[in-house]
């Protein structure tokens, strides 16, 4: 192509290197053992893949059921064990380890020059623990599935429901602790192991987003854990904590639930925003304007994020004063959302702006993000959440956030770093292809959705007057459009693999520590320790790109 | 900022420490036996975080660690009371 | 941050291939250890949370729950655990500076008092159900507040429960630890995982320090 | 036409529930409906201006500093102190002004007003039952008079329903073992959709039903037609003496229990030295939990009725305490 903004990157004349962490053993048992953190992103790759279609497939049936108002594709009774699972397997095993446990596994060592994470058998055991608890809830979905909803309110949750509450309330604690693990053990490895001058503040962004989202992991997933687990305790042995008959408070579960789940929605779009920050520099080759704005906000997402759970209560009958107090503080956590904003439009300024796939990917990140977030004003605002809350407007805010936000910015990384995490080139024309695909279908189906929530359509329901049916329409249109975008990546990403031309170190000409050594990296990542001379994104340097590389450890001093 | 010769500390501090914490146990037995009436919660959680201070302190070596551990030994104790005090807003001013 | 030191001389045995020195492992694990008891603050907390709530509500049925607890068996419990508190410090020390018949000595007292304070909540148990004093469909209590006062009995079981799960746990991870110091792991230049058990066991007895006031000393004051 | 004419027009000013077609309002029915739908065109006007301009500033770089050739570089910029401080501040402004607003709807819907009629409503799976002051009982329909105001007080019997009325913007949990309550004042004759808004089980979508806002006059006949129970007042007096709390409570009785007439809303001293006030609150725990807050000077001697009455049951009870109440009140003004 002629155009430089729409060029592709090259393929290596080289190929790919003799060994790396791919081929440098084989067997199954060389991948079940492995306490490489690139390996076990792979693995966790291959699981979050498997849960993203399996959910995937739960949202088809729910977009199917609800083309027409009758409610005549499935029972009521399937139709709420379906909204249940697609909410539990999407929350819980797709979206809070997707790029955490997958990018932010392969690449927190990489990007500050270390071997390994801290804790390697822990990061293994993590997997494991992630594993076990996706089997126990899938196997409650073969023995006849769950119908409480992803958010197990009590008393419904421990006393009424009929289905297999017990198993999906294990697997979802069992899966918080491999959350645990993951954050763990990307704190103390940014604390104890980056590189020689590598100093916080030349750290990657994408850094500082795991660095925050660790926090919420570490703080927020043991509440949830002990809420779910007394839910299981009071259906287990009758030992009512939140049993209105005996004077318990089922609004106490809503506090202990949202206390995580609310920074859980931060877990999941903060390492997007990582993403985001990287590919945006790369694709404009250019420092990321306002860094320290841009690190600190993440961090303020984390802490404030933490002191806004009452906004999903403000009609729950909690007090009307905490109401007030959880809507100002939750209009507060806007702010730091909209500088990342502002400041990612800012870096395109004056920039050399390349259309590769995970920029269009990361520039849908900014839109989508950017009606997302201004829609959770919506909410935020008492008056108006009376009337939005429990509708569709909330289902098509957080789809805005958790699809057209995370795992855009999911899709952009994936994307960005395939050539290090395979050493191959994908094709960079279906890219492009399946990023405005996903985009356009994405739109249909969920803006429709705000509509019908101001309508006054309540979500999770089966069956529905029949004046919501054009927009739901609509949405399942645009639901068949978003499911063609999202196969497309998975064929040519698979494909790839194996006919991918070779990459080589760095087809970007990005900077950072992960494109200075091969493609794929070797075991432990660098031949020799890196030194870190510069901040990051200095793009505009005397300096190369390559050259930064390779300096002994010794040449530093100790 | 921390020394990096682990610190040893002498067992003459783990007799005192253990000392302190007996005698802790029996005067918050002996307090709950008072009626303070609202502050009986109140001296009995005092009695109980100057004992767990001592513990973590001494114990734990929080006092010789670096920093960075009293970071994160306040983080958890901030954040446990943000769970509570921020779910309490709720209650206290609720009916 | 660490320095990179250059990898002359041998590696020591316990030093983990992704480390550069035996100090940048020992403050890995150490701030990993005080990482993971955060988590656990949290995990309790949530149950600190509600008892505490529930507390404020409905005040006097706690007070007398709590008269049907054993104040006997508790306070004997506080000090049995704050004995095997100190014994696992004086273990770290035997570690700290190379002691190594003492560090499994000191270990194995603190299993002892351990085991006891497990056998003595087992009695405690015991004696609640006799007294149907476990929630549920069997839960009698004469007097007032016989509703209120069973959650009173659910806070116990579900906080006690976890703590003793954490115990059990923990004296699974002594026995471990002892295996290991027989083996001649263990001396001032690597006790991380002592070090760890350390703290891992003080986090169990802080707990305790304050289930035992909040649990057994509420309503025996008159 | 204006942008205010063409929301009018897109406001469904249908006065009956909606066919099918594309609407994008739902209809204006209660006093709260006009200034929250404002507050909502504020939002979307900030929302649409904001979204317009990351969009289309997104677009305008892209295409003005696209790539030029493979080794471009271009001059870095790392950031502007004033600009970030531009960008933070002005966001906050605004949303502060969404906070203020917004709270001052709020504090209006959750602050009951002292003239509305109170409207006794329970929820069960998967149905909403209602009972009118002078008796009438309602099943999934709620019938109103337009103008009037009336307060929900509403219970559930199971798990967490949700109260929901979108013409009236309005929507309050309906929780097990508590009471929580809803107020509005109708504005538009015409019939609305009513909604169960908190996932409640297996025939939730089902668990709907209509409010019927009527002239006054139509609805005066409604309710001389209306199928006519007793009043909560009658029927509380019938459990009063069913459950023989009169051997108990009544005036002269052998007095194990504290007087019920002309003590409600009034302060009652408690055994432990506490003061509460005897509201409908007091009285619901009293039924339930007798012995939670026992009178000074009786001994905790009354058993529960947790089960043997039904949440329903209970509100009848405690519309009977308070008319022995106003009773003894009209006694002495004669």
């Amino acid at each position: 192509m002629s155009n430089p903004a729409l060029e592709s990157p090259k393929p290596s004349p080289e190929g790919l290197p003799k060994v790396h962490y791919l081929n440098v053993d084989y067997g199954i048992r060389s991948w079940l053992f492995t306490t490489d953190h690139k390996r076990i992103a792979l693995l966790y790759l291959a699981s979050i893949t498997l849960f993203f279609v399996l959910g995937g497939l739960f949202a088809v049936l729910i977009r199917l059921e609800l083309l027409t108002p009758q409610g005549d594709l499935l029972s009521s009774e399937s139709y709420n064990k379906v909204f249940t699972a697609h909410g539990v397997i999407m929350v819980f095993f797709f979206l809070i380890p997707s790029i955490p446990a997958v990018l932010g596994n392969f690449l927190v060592p990489l990007m500050i020059g270390a071997k390994d994470l801290a804790f390697p058998r822990i990061n293994l055991l993590s997997w494991y623990i992630y594993t076990v608890g996706g089997i126990l809830t899938l196997g409650a979905l073969l023995a006849g599935g769950v119908d409480t909803g992803w958010t197990f309110y009590a008393p419904y949750s421990t006393v009424y429901s009929n289905s297999h509450v017990m198993l999906v309330a294990v697997g979802v604690f069992i899966n918080g602790f491999s959350s645990i693990l993951t954050g763990f053990n990307f704190l103390v490895t940014i604390h104890k192991m980056r590189a020689p001058g590598m100093t916080w503040f030349r750290m990657p962004l994408f850094i500082w987003s795991h660095y925050a989202t660790s926090i919420i992991m570490i703080l927020g997933t043991p509440v949830v854990a002990i809420a779910i687990a007394l839910v299981g305790i009071e259906r287990l042995f009758h030992i009512g904590i939140f049993d209105p008959n005996i004077g318990g408070d089922p609004i106490l579960f809503q506090h202990l639930f949202w206390f995580y789940s609310h920074p859980a929605v931060y877990i999941m779009i903060l390492p997007s925003m990582g993403v985001i920050s990287e590919v945006i520099c790369a694709g404009a080759r250019k420092k990321v304007f306002g860094y320290s704005f841009v690190a600190f906000s993440s961090m303020a997402i984390a802490l404030i994020g933490f002191l806004v759970w009452g906004h999903h209560m403000f009609v729950s009958g909690q007090s009307m004063y905490a109401g007030m107090v959880f809507s100002v503080l939750s209009f507060l956590v806007a702010i730091p959302s909209a500088v990342k904003v502002f400041n990612w439009t800012a870096t395109l300024y004056k920039g050399s702006v390349a259309y590769t796939a995970p920029m269009i990917f990361a520039m849908g990140f900014i839109g989508l993000f950017t009606i997302g977030g201004l829609t959770g004003m919506f909410l935020a605002t008492l008056g108006v959440d009376v009337h939005l809350h429990d509708t569709y407007f909330i289902v098509a805010h957080f789809h805005y956030i958790m699809v057209g936000g995370a795992i855009m910015g999911y899709l952009a990384g994936i994307h960005f770093w395939w050539p290090k995490i395979s050493g191959r080139l994908y094709p960079e024309g279906w890219a492009r292809f399946a990023a405005l695909i996903i985009f356009a279908g994405f739109n249909l189906t969920f803006f429709p959705q705000f509509i019908l929530g101001y309508l006054g359509m309540p979500r999770r329901y089966h069956f529905y007057p029949e004046e919501f049916q054009v927009l739901n329409v609509m949405s399942t249109a645009g639901a068949s459009i978003l499911a063609v975008g999202y196969a497309i990546p998975l064929v040519y990403l698979i494909w790839s693999v194996r006919y991918g031309p070779a990459a080589g170190p760095n087809p970007w000409k990005a900077k950072g520590l992960e494109w200075q050594t091969t493609s794929p990296p070797p075991t432990f990542n660098f031949d020799k320790t890196p030194l870190v001379t510069e901040d990051a994104y200095e793009y505009y340097s005397a300096a190369p790109a390559e050259s930064a590389a390779g300096l002994t450890p010794e040449k530093q001093v100790g | 900022m921390t020394d990096h010769q682990h610190h040893v500390v002498p067992v003459k501090v783990y007799i005192a420490i253990l000392i302190a914490l007996l005698v802790g146990t029996a005067a918050t037995v002996w307090a709950a036996r008072v009626d303070l009436g609202a502050m009986n919660i109140a001296v009995a959680l005092a009695i109980a975080i100057a004992k767990a201070t001592l513990v973590v302190l001494f114990f734990m070596h929080l006092k010789y660690s670096e920093k960075l551990t009293w970071v994160f030994a306040a983080a958890g104790v901030f954040w446990l009371a943000v769970l509570i005090g921020i779910t309490f807003s709720d209650y206290i001013t609720r009916f | 941050m660490h320095s990179g030191h250059a990898a002359g001389g041998g590696r020591p045995p316990a030093l983990a291939h992704h480390f550069d020195d035996l100090e940048q492992q020992k403050e890995a694990s150490t701030l990993g250890m005080w990482i993971f008891l955060v988590t656990e603050v949290m995990f309790f907390g949530g149950m600190f949370t509600g008892y505490a709530v529930y507390r404020a509500l409905y005040h006097e049925a706690f007070m007398a729950a709590s008269d049907h607890l054993d104040l006997k068996l508790g306070g004997i419990n506080t000090v049995v655990l704050i004995l095997s508190s100190f014994t696992m410090a004086m273990a770290v020390h035997a570690a700290q500076t190379s002691k190594r018949k003492a560090i499994i000595n000191w270990l194995v007292l603190t299993i002892i008092l351990g085991s006891v304070f497990l056998g003595i909540k087992y009695v405690e148990y015991g004696d609640k159900f006799h007294h149907h004093l476990v929630p549920g469909p069997h839960f009698e209590f004469a007097g007032a507040h016989a509703q209120h006062a069973q959650l009173f009995f659910s806070f116990y079981f579900a906080m006690t429960g976890f703590h003793a799960l954490h115990m059990v746990i923990g004296i699974g991870l002594l026995l471990w630890i002892i295996a290991l110091a027989a083996r001649g792991r263990f001396s001032a230049e690597y006790y991380n995982p002592v070090e760890n058990m350390g703290l891992y066991w003080h986090f169990v007895d802080i707990i305790w320090i304050f289930l035992f006031p909040l649990l057994y000393l509420v309503g025996h004051h008159k | 036409m204006s942008g205010l004419e063409l929301i009018a027009l897109l406001q469904n000013q249908s006065p009956t529930i909606p066919g099918p077609g594309l609407p994008i309002f739902p209809a204006q029915a209660s006093n709260f409906a006009r200034e929250v739908d404002w507050l909502y065109y504020y939002l979307t006007a900030v929302t649409a201006f904001f979204s317009v301009l990351i969009f289309s500033t997104v677009f305008y770089f892209a295409v003005k500093y696209r790539r030029r050739s493979a080794d471009d570089l271009p001059l870095p910029i790392h950031g502007s102190l004033v600009l970030e401080i531009f960008w933070s501040v002005v966001p906050l402004v605004i949303v502060m002004s969404f906070f203020v607003w917004g709270a001052r709807i709020y504090y209006r819907m959750l602050v009951m007003p002292a003239d509305a009629t109170p409207i006794t409503v329970v929820a069960k799976q998967w149905m909403w039952k209602v009972q009118h002051p002078g008796g009438q009982r309602e099943i999934n329909e709620l019938h109103v008079p337009v103008g009037r105001k009336f307060r929900l007080k509403m219970t559930s019997e199971d798990v967490i329903h949700s109260f929901y009325v979108p013409a009236f913007r309005l929507k309050k949990d309906v929780l097990p073992g508590r009471e929580t309550e809803l107020w509005f004042q109708p504005t538009q004759v015409g019939e609305y959709r009513l909604f169960c808004a908190e996932y409640c089980g297996t025939k939730h979508a089902g668990m709907g039903g209509r409010v019927v806002v009527m002239e006054p006059a139509d609805y005066e006949a409604w309710l001389s037609g209306a199928p006519q129970g007793e009043t909560l007042e009658q029927a509380g007096a019938r459990l009063y003496r069913q459950f023989n709390c009169n051997t108990c409570h009544d005036p002269g009785s052998s007095a194990r229990g504290p007087e019920l007439a002309g003590k409600f809303g009034k302060p009652v001293k408690l055994a432990s030295g506490q003061t509460v006030t005897m509201d409908d609150a007091y009285l619901h725990e009293s039924i339930l939990q007798p012995n939670a807050k026992v009178v000074a000077g009786y001994e905790p001697v009354m058993p529960t009725y947790q089960g043997l009455v039904s949440e329903e049951q209970v509100l009848q009870l405690i519309a009977y305490v308070k008319s022995l109440t106003r009773e003894e009140r009209a006694q002495v003004q004669k």
